[in-house]
């Protein structure tokens, strides 16, 4: 019998190892491996390199975990958030490194390395800085900048239920990097709201198939939601808590 | 900075949400980004049909959700709660920023820095030491989407020009924007430079070029006067 | 109000021109869009070029189209089968011409036009016939052929159900290239088997969102299914009819 | 083609396919082609559980269906009707191959015309003229799954030896092959060329190396015997 369930998070992430490189779910809190985070701050796995949209939000979730100073290098999208204050302080001190990536290249990126594509011609960021140094090449009139794939050892992604084959759903917007992390990491660890058994799910709502999860562990109901709200840095309306900034607004205006 | 400044007309934020509003037809794929275009969602008709996306992995996302009906798993862009209209469809990143880069959205709107005559954008980043980087899905707005729109402030607090000859801060994407949205007036992106579509109130293409500095079409017509 | 819903099968085709590039769902039978394809048929339209996994099986849908001599090229991945015998008779007589391409190269390339990469690097191939002539590049110690994405004037999909908005649900392994072709191509028309009202359709379960699709055609349940079998080359039991080989065999054994 | 041929114990292909069963552990994923090597999946014990892929879109495939329970639009790669297990999963074509590509497959089972000693693999085409070319899936499976069986008869009908120092037929993937299976002997491909890991029977090294014309390694097993 297939059965990938475990059943304690200390269990889930065990066998990290200090130095690993770590792919973790969630854009924002909405997927965030909360539960998982913890636990490897728990289990202490030191130096590690994050992948992620974001650098922590509130002090919580990938915040804490930066917060214990467990991360040398973090490759995101977008590290720079009202609520980023846990980040923000690493990086003016020079503790982390941060590699920048545009959102879409670094989801086509994960994308390639659990499709087996060796690298691709991307048009996005080309004539910016975040292309420079990138080779450049010209296709039917458009330019391009070559990308290749992000790998990790590990994956920590945030899936809403599964069955022990490993099988996966997601909650609305929660699915954001989940299915394509599974999909890239050599190890990929989910915690789920519920498990249920083999069967439950309907074969064509399956998002990401078991052939890519390794661990399952059940959460229950994230504890970090409360009430239908989020919990750290935003209010039961969705505002801001006093002191952060009124949105994640890129512009000055 | 110069003394015609003074007399130019200007609309508020929400003049401008609402002109942006009018420009898009029904069953449009859009995407308003985070900040300031987040507003035009408010001014499009609802007897009609436009559908939005959120690059972190849906279409169809409805407004706000009332008061104690926030689904922490059901956020937008700027990471604040929304809701799912009927007919709404979830997915992943890759294919979420496929749909961009892919040329599937009809329009995106974007805020801006600055934008030069070519169509260049630069509003990721002032390039300002020790400033923390982030870039996030705004590279990819900007070279996916069929309409790039900016909307932006015509002027910067003290008054410089961001449309320009050529960015001064760090680009975003090159060629990429089709019309900006200023509350000064409405301009194309056009192979001769910037073209004056539409200037508000008493707005005049030569008093326009003279806030911008830079030689200007004219393609004008009257628009929103101001408190209109 | 967005309506993409069109009243028959004829309208849903109106339009496509000689000379037209066309790809065409379906792995086999399962997914084919016969009824689109029997109304292509009898709108005229010439000198196609199709793109589809195969080349037509037994004398329906694509094999039809292939017999009644609107294809001036196919682009597949398996065109000889026990049931290609239009196919065959014509390639043999010179009448159409073949361009082969693997078939995960080929779902690539076609994923590659709808998701805007510019061409990437795919190590199915290399070293074989089928990459000769193409860019062949190292990257990480494993060899690698450059492909180009394949777009298409118009995908003729088969879906199981379908809203005003476009949005698709499919049956089983007849999704295999829909969801792809429907991004790739500049129209995507679509047949399925049932309209439901808006809202019907859960939105995690939504395979093809609506911004892929451009015309939705309902025909009712798929009159070349008859009780629960195939039409057309294979029994009642699934055997192959007299006449065409055992399986689809590559080898020789 | 020699006198020694006569001699040589021959396992028929069912129990071929119950030998290759017998190498794939519990949780495996695997895909097993189109043609003999689907024989396979009835070999696999029942009390076990074995996910089996089909690159047209599925992963937990199961059985046949029963008489009159035919669906058509449930097949497999062979583009028979099949069943679905419970745990099934279904995906489109570039997920699929993506899959495949991205070596998430534990063992895939193919056939050949021609082996190389050095794991080439030639099975999707005999190059003669006239013949129509159909390559399918079968480049994608032979460079992705972790471990690329090849389930095939030694010698071909007129006694020619399909392992070989180099394949004259178009190839189908470089090196790809780890392992072959034949009705004579099981080998593995090693850096040192083809290794007899078990001989069926009575059948030797020595004729096993008589029968190929290939130097061969020794780390035979003594296996399966006719009839057996």
């Amino acid at each position: 019998m297939i059965d990938k369930t475990v059943a304690t998070v200390e269990e889930a992430v065990s066998g990290i190892r200090d130095g690993a490189t770590i792919m973790i779910g969630g854009f924002g809190r909405a997927g965030q491996p909360v539960e998982l985070i913890d636990a490897l701050i728990a289990q202490g796995a030191s130096g590690l390199t994050i992948i992620n949209n974001n650098a922590g939000n509130g002090d919580v979730g990938l915040a804490a975990l930066l917060a214990k100073k467990r991360v040398r290098k973090i490759l995101c999208s977008f590290p720079r958030q009202h609520d980023s204050w846990v980040f923000d302080g690493l990086y003016r001190a020079g503790e982390i490194e941060l590699e920048l990536v545009p959102q879409g290249n670094l989801a086509e990126r994960i994308r390639a390395a659990g499709a087996g594509i060796g690298a691709f011609f991307s048009p996005t960021g080309v004539g910016t800085q975040l292309a420079e140094g990138k080779e450049i090449r010209e296709i039917d009139g458009r330019s391009y900048a070559l990308e290749y794939p992000i790998t990790a050892d590990y994956a920590l992604v945030s899936a809403y239920r599964a069955d022990r084959w490993g099988n996966l759903v997601y909650r609305e917007t929660a699915r954001n990097f989940g299915p394509i992390m599974a999909s890239a990491a050599t190890t990929t660890i989910v915690q789920v709201d519920e498990l249920v058994p083999l069967g439950s799910l309907d074969p064509e709502t399956v998002v990401t198939p078991g052939i890519f999860v390794d661990r399952v562990v059940a959460v229950g109901e994230r504890g970090w939601l409360d009430a239908g709200a989020f919990v750290g840095g935003v209010d039961i309306e969705g505002r801001p808590l006093a002191g952060a900034a009124a949105s994640g607004t890129e512009v000055d205006q | 900075m110069t003394e015609t400044t003074a007399q130019a007309t200007r609309i508020t934020r929400e003049q401008l949400a609402a002109r942006i509003a009018q420009d898009i037809p029904e069953g449009s794929y859009v995407n308003l980004g985070i900040g300031a275009p987040t507003l035009v969602a408010d001014y499009l008709p609802l007897d009609q049909e436009i559908i939005l996306h959120t690059e972190n992995g849906m279409l169809g996302m409805g407004p706000s959700p009332e008061r104690g009906e926030i689904d922490p798993d059901l956020i937008n862009a700027g990471k604040q709660p929304v809701t799912a209209l009927a007919g709404a469809a979830y997915f992943h990143h890759a294919d979420s920023f496929g749909m961009m880069r892919g040329g599937h959205l009809d329009v995106c709107v974007l805020g801006a820095f600055q934008v030069s005559q070519r169509g260049d954008l630069a509003n990721w980043s002032t390039g300002a030491p020790g400033a923390i980087p982030a870039v996030g899905g705004a590279m990819d707005l900007a070279i996916g989407a069929k309409n790039v729109y900016v909307m932006t402030d015509l002027l910067t607090k003290t008054g410089g020009s961001k449309l320009v000859e050529a960015c001064t801060y760090p680009l975003t994407g090159v060629g990429c924007v089709t019309r900006v949205y200023t509350d000064h007036a409405v301009f194309d992106v056009t192979p001769d430079g910037f073209a004056v579509r539409e200037a508000f109130g008493d707005n005049t293409v030569e008093l326009l070029a003279e806030l911008t500095g830079l030689e200007l079409v004219d393609a004008s017509t009257r628009g929103i006067r101001e408190g209109e």
